[in-house]
């Protein structure tokens, strides 16, 4: 790879020259759009549901998280259909094409937004809400001023996500022919044959995002806020009949564009199909994708909490450069991430390749896991930062004080004040790895099949109705697992909303 | 490296439910296992390269001549040369350097609408270039690997300058910026957004065996047609899915008789039946609906060339300004 | 009348926390409100400055009502300003910024005054998180006052305050008080701070109003023992077979008289030494200009005048 | 020597809080901390219980180095108990929780006698936001007390109780501290705590220390005008070309002398009067037991031995 990085490459030069200029136009374009989507459909309806008592509000809050479920291309091959002459509605009209990209693409990634929106809102406590009302803010004002602020690392965070899923994204923006950063990457690389400069450019890439992040960083911490003991609730309130219309208004419109639709969409071709599925191998499929996502998605929730809390309670600053590189993992396409992977331990050990079958399967899942604990830190992390950022330093200091160790003070202190952020960043994290492809797709065992690779492999063959079933699959465990988890903390969370 | 003779591992671009049919008779024929892992041409070449000796494949199969070639270019396979399977193909269609075996091939040919354009307007690739087509023409974008091929097999055929000529005049007909999938392509033509696409022959099998009547009806609103099919004319442009062997295949011989079995008449009816290929064994016949689409003259053209020319038809898309 | 209200009642839950309260300000008048530790003051005040919602009952300020069973005006309309007890500052903000928060121009003027009188003009590019507590305390007092409220309401504004700072502050902020006429309602225990400063002090226990009028007819005529404890130290003087009190300044030091006290600690006090002692079974707080030795006798005279009698009741009407 | 705190200097960045800090406590003493607000009260018990790191210094605790340029104890080894200022409690334990947090077994028979004295019986279940500011406050010190730590650290204990519970939790601390020997350093703003129970007082201003004795040598004999000015109120006596300075309360007032205030304001403090007039430019203080008239004249006397003398550069030293 580092070799790679130096070879002359003809192709790159070309790139440049030629195309770089329109790649990285549409890329900022694309970012921007869906990036504004994002924020939209993820902070407003978070808001009013960590904020207004409703009908159906655990509901709705929980089906907020799910369209993150719904993979990328998916999204973009149902609002093609439908948009399109053979769907319903029989459109005639050719949509814009990156525009209407960039909001469909913010359809899967505002639950990024959302989540990590929901925890800073629910977790500053009512006081500074109380003193921006007696100092005369309107609910606008506040949320503009007060809350928007004080949330700003944990929103960027999720925007950091968004952005980065957004960057790497091949399948929809393929489909769409918007000729992006990415596309640039896998061109040189799978059509020019050139992985020299496809290596390059995803350095150019991870260098932007990094130079970005760091900019970013470094006005942040001249800000590094530190809250005051926040143990007053943040109470929910009954909103007045003209709000609350409003209310249902702004949380069913993602819910009905980002998950009714593609869900009604999903579940009319799964019946479509439904005789030809083969129950044993959808079972196989489902026990293969929970063994890779639950194994990576609890080693990605330990070591991202570890990271972070060590950057939380110890004053030296080496945790959080530390942590400030291992999110960059994220803004590596996956197929590089894994190619690089590949490399790397081939280097290592050739001893990995000389076993049979089934060592080899061993190792290679081991592969997969670590590959996904490359890419995926930065999700996982990015929750749990913006509710340990929340709680304030006095905390730690009184736990020190009586005599807790460090271990300790995680345990009984910040377990179970942030246990809502852990539980969220397991489920992003999770649903992350169920439909995640390049990697799975190159790191696999033989033999080896998921939910997501069945889907794409039938969606890369334009053959929608057959994946449903499958997509279906990783969208219904996740729903159990949300509710599952959902349940168990709020039975016990006892002082917050 | 623990040879195991009773398996056979392939890389895999192919993800057919046709394949896991095909692999599983082989097995019960053989008893010899079959292990696939699936992923891109190009991510499991790499895969290749870097496991170098240690790599557990024995196959390699992509839908594309030009990766095959470019997997003999950075030297990952082995000749294969076996009597069976030489005389199981058709001579046109083989590696004239015998390093890889195809077992399929599809033709990417011209789709028409019924309603406003006629049979006799048609005729070859070189005319869709042709003004007449302004704002007529649809097909996806330059990224596609199809299109690529396609670029490359012009550009082998008639040389730089004609290829961008063409490419920037067929640019100028577009009927709207590239998108979709080829599917999508005759869906538009269908909702009349333009006249005629570049598709890949296979997938008006599938439209018109869709489940959705919205898919069959757009399938049936057009027709087809095999460009350069005229006398003097090199004939339509098509593309394979081959193995090829790996460099270090652990499980050589059991490779070989995959491919025995694979291009064999029974394998190859089974390809037939169960999608809308062309068979690269001349004895057996395509599926009826393919049939029925008549039978075609193929471009001969070495199908190496699909790769050696890859990089020059990609500088003509981006040229040219093929999105 | 600026300021009414009229049998508020506020409970969390079943819990009562006030049970009736009824009273009235005048416009530009301090009120210090006594009570002691959680008798329910921060609630009264978030009340009031329409945070914490009433069960039942009127506020009307400057004759309109903003709260009773049918009105509720939003507290962003109400033009309270608020100290509160925790002090709490916005932790993105720099003291000047969390000082002139959502502040309208006409205020800004009042700026460069206040921050003298708070003493923060060294610190207002500095973050919450970099200044001490009583620092954050007088930014806290800084932005409620800048911005010329109607009502101002302070929760325990000087707590953590030096002498020094708190009586310049606090002198400062009456001068502001009376010149610009602003009602003003203080939570304290410094019963210095509410002696000296208070147009009318209220006593609030148990959910009611014990008495309510000016400091120096609370302090001589308290009308329980319980306001009068709050208001200084008082001793037990049971005489005559009744429960008479008196206050220990009220007490005479003399060389010889037929009432004596065993002393049983003696503080020194700056000022004086205090004296605790026992007389019939009550201890009793004296104060003397020397100090005396434990278990030495002191002789005192009183006046009779200077005796308070409440009734038979009282001794044990709060215990 | 107990507690020994040796050339501690803490900055932060380059504001230096704590320029040079040397004293040391006897085992079992209380020692009050006093200075103004942001002198560094906090920052040095941070630094003490080891949670804010020192620039140098050296702290010796029981014999045993805490903290020098190479040791560095861990809080968590120190065995300090901490009231924080701002009584922080941990927001997801009710009452009982967080005062048994990390309790050793043997100190549960702690539990009912401190719960009794800081009177949270009927709140042992609820949750910190449930409570009010000054049932916070008492959580927070049982909290502390309850673990018998070899050294107790209070900041500013009580500045949200009312009297009358202050004076108990205040009172039984001391006995409890001095029934088990605990060395206490406390920091408070309120002077007559400062003079009634503590031990020694330390005066710290501007990084360092500034007078370091008992209260009453401390009060009667400052070592310069500050030290004077923070126990209690002290009028500027310009006499024979030097400036002398005289308390209050050494005053005497009488019908008629050469010395004559005229009255500019007049305070009704309980126990007394105090009175603010004008004497050769200098404000005064004076406390009489009846009001007097604004614009009128007193006289009074002083013996010449409550003078206090500084020498001549102290008015100027601090302004
Ligand atoms: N959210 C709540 N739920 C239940 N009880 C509460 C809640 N908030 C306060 N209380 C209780 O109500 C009573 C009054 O609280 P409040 O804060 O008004 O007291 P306070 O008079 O301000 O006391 P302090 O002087 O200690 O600040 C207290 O006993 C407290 O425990
Ligand atoms: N993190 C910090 N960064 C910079 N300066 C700080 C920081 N913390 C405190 N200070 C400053 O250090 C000085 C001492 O603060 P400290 O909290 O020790 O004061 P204090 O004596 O406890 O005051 P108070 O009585 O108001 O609580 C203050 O002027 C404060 O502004
Ligand atoms: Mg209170
Ligand atoms: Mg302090």
């Amino acid at each position: 790879m580092v070799n790679s990085f130096f070879l002359d490459t003809n192709s790159l030069n070309y790139l440049i020259d030629n195309l770089l200029f329109d790649y990285s136009v549409n890329t900022l374009y694309l970012v921007l759009i869906t990036s504004f989507f994002s924020l939209l459909l993820g902070i407003v309806p978070a808001w009013f549901i960590s904020n207004y008592k409703f009908k159906f509000r655990r509901v709705i809050d929980l089906i907020l998280y799910l369209p993150l479920a719904i993979p990328t291309y998916i999204m973009a091959f149902t609002y093609s259909e439908l948009l399109s002459f053979t769907g319903p509605f029989k459109i005639k009209y050719d949509f814009l094409q990156i525009e209407v990209l960039g909001i469909i693409l913010s359809f899967s990634l505002y639950p990024y937004i959302y989540s990590v929106s929901r925890i800073s809102f629910s977790l500053f406590g009512s006081r500074y809400l109380e003193i921006a009302k007696n100092l005369g803010l309107n609910g606008f004002q506040t949320l503009f001023k007060i809350v928007l602020p004080l949330s700003r690392p944990a929103i960027f965070s999720g925007l950091f996500l968004v952005i980065m899923e957004v960057l790497n994204e091949y399948g929809a923006v393929k489909y769409f022919g918007v000729n992006t950063f990415t596309i640039g990457i896998f061109r040189s690389w799978n059509s020019m044959n050139d992985t020299g400069a496809a290596i390059q450019l995803s350095s150019i890439l991870l260098f932007i995002v990094a130079f970005l992040f760091f900019i970013e960083k470094y006005f942040h911490q001249f800000k590094r806020f530190s809250f005051s003991k926040n143990s007053k609730i943040n109470t929910l309130n009954f909103p007045r009949k003209r709000n609350l219309f409003m209310i249902y208004i702004v949380c069913l419109v993602p819910i009905i564009l980002a998950f009714l639709i593609p869900i009604i969409f999903n579940i009319i071709n799964v019946f479509s199909i439904f005789e030809s599925v083969d129950l044993d191998r959808l079972f196989s499929l489902t026990f293969n994708s929970l063994s890779v996502s639950l194994t990576a998605s609890s080693i990605i929730l330990i070591l991202s909490t570890y990271f972070l809390y060590n950057e939380k309670i110890s004053k030296s600053r080496i945790y959080f450069y530390i942590n400030q590189f291992i999110s960059l993992g994220y803004s590596i396409p996956g197929a590089v991430v894994a190619l690089a992977v590949i490399i790397y331990l081939t280097k290592i050990d050739e001893y990995f390749y000389s076993v049979n079958l089934i060592g080899s399967f061993i190792i290679y899942f081991i592969i997969l896991i670590y590959a996904y604990i490359i890419r995926f830190l930065a999700v996982g992390k990015s929750p749990i930062k913006s509710s340990l950022e929340k709680q304030p330093e006095s905390y730690d200091d009184s736990a020190k004080n009586l005599g807790l160790s460090n271990f300790k003070i995680f345990q009984k202190i910040y377990f179970p004040i942030n246990k809502y952020s852990f539980f969220t960043a397991l489920i992003l994290v999770f649903i992350d790895i169920m439909k995640e492809l390049p990697i799975i797709l190159i790191l696999r065992p033989f033999n080896f099949d998921t939910l997501a690779t069945q889907t794409y492999e039938f969606a890369v063959e334009e053959m929608i109705p057959l994946s449903s079933i499958y997509s279906f699959m990783i969208i219904f465990i996740c729903s159990i697992l949300l509710i599952f988890l959902k349940n168990f903390l709020e039975k016990s969370d006892v002082f917050r909303s | 490296q623990i040879k195991n003779s009773n398996e056979v591992n392939i890389y895999s671009q192919r993800h057919y439910e046709v394949d896991k049919i095909q692999y599983k008779n082989f097995e019960k024929l053989t008893g010899i296992k079959v292990n696939v892992i699936k992923a891109g041409a190009d991510e499991l070449l790499e895969r290749l390269i870097n496991e170098g000796k240690n790599s557990p494949a024995d196959l390699f199969v992509t839908v594309d001549a030009g990766k095959l070639q470019k997997g003999v270019g950075v030297g990952v396979f082995q000749k294969i040369d076996n009597n069976i399977i030489n005389s199981n193909v058709s001579n046109d269609l083989k590696d004239l350097n015998g390093y890889w075996i195809p077992i399929t091939y599809r033709a990417r040919l011209l789709v028409y609408s019924n309603d406003r354009v006629s049979k006799s307007d048609l005729s070859t690739y070189e005319d869709l270039a042709n003004p007449k087509w302004r704002n007529r023409l649809l097909v996806r974008s330059s990224s596609n690997a199809y299109n690529q091929a396609l670029m490359s097999s012009l550009y082998a055929n008639l040389g730089k300058k004609a290829a961008i000529d063409w490419s920037t005049n067929v640019v100028a007909n577009f009927a709207r910026d590239p998108k979709g999938n080829d599917r999508d392509q005759v869906k538009a033509i269908a909702a009349g957004q333009g006249d005629i696409a570049i598709v890949n022959s296979y997938y008006i099998g599938l439209l018109l065996s869709s489940e959705k009547q919205s898919e069959v009806d757009a399938g049936k609103a057009v027709s087809i047609f095999f460009p350069n099919q005229g006398n003097n004319e090199r004939g339509t442009h098509i593309n394979i899915s081959g193995f090829a062997m790996t460099k270090n295949a652990p499980n050589k011989e059991n490779a070989i008789k995959l491919l025995e079995y694979l291009t064999g008449i029974e394998a190859q009816s089974t390809y037939v039946n169960n999608g809308y290929e062309y068979p690269a064994n001349p004895n057996v016949l395509p599926s009826k609906i393919v049939q029925s689409w008549g039978g075609f003259k193929r471009d001969t053209l070495d199908l190496n060339a699909l790769g050696f020319f890859r990089n020059e038809a990609i500088k003509v898309f981006d040229q040219t300004g093929w999105k | 009348m600026y300021l009414e209200v009229k049998n508020l009642v506020k409970t969390y839950g079943d819990i009562p926390v006030i049970k009736n309260l009824s009273f009235s300000i005048e416009k530009g008048q301090l009120i210090s409100f006594v009570g002691e530790s959680g008798s329910g003051k921060s609630t009264f005040l978030k009340c009031l400055s329409g945070l914490e919602s009433v069960n039942s009952g009127k506020v009307i300020l400057n004759n309109k009502i903003i709260n009773d069973n049918n009105l509720f005006v939003k507290p962003q309309r109400r033009k309270i300003g608020y100290v509160f007890q925790d002090y709490t500052l916005f932790p993105h903000l720099n003291v000047k910024k969390n000082i002139c928060f959502n502040l309208e121009k006409k205020y800004f003027k009042n700026f460069k005054d206040l921050i003298k009188l708070t003493n923060l003009n060294h610190l207002l590019e500095r973050y919450p998180h970099e200044i001490s507590g009583g620092e954050q305390q007088r930014v806290s007092i800084a932005r409620s006052i800048i911005r010329e409220p109607d009502l101002l309401l302070l929760d325990e504004p000087f707590s953590n305050l030096d002498a020094n700072i708190k009586y310049s502050i606090r002198d400062e902020i009456c001068k502001i008080i009376k010149k610009t006429n602003t009602t003003t309602i203080l939570v304290t225990h410094d019963i210095n701070d509410v002696l000296n400063i208070s147009d009318k002090i209220l006593i609030f226990k148990a959910g009611i109003v014990q008495q309510y009028s000016d400091p120096e007819k609370m302090y001589c005529e308290p009308v329980n023992c319980y306001c009068a404890e709050v208001l200084g130290e008082i001793n037990k003087f049971p005489k005559d077979n009744k429960i008479y009190y008196i206050r220990p300044e009220n007490l005479r030091l003399v060389n010889s008289s037929s009432n004596s006290i065993i002393i049983e600690k003696c503080f020194f006090q700056g000022k004086s030494y205090k004296l605790l002692g026992k007389y019939e079974n009550n201890i009793w707080s004296l104060y003397s200009k020397t100090p005396l030795k434990i278990n030495s006798e002191v002789f005192f005279e009183y006046s009779d005048s200077d005796l308070i009698y409440f009734g038979d009741g009282c001794p044990k009407f709060f215990s």
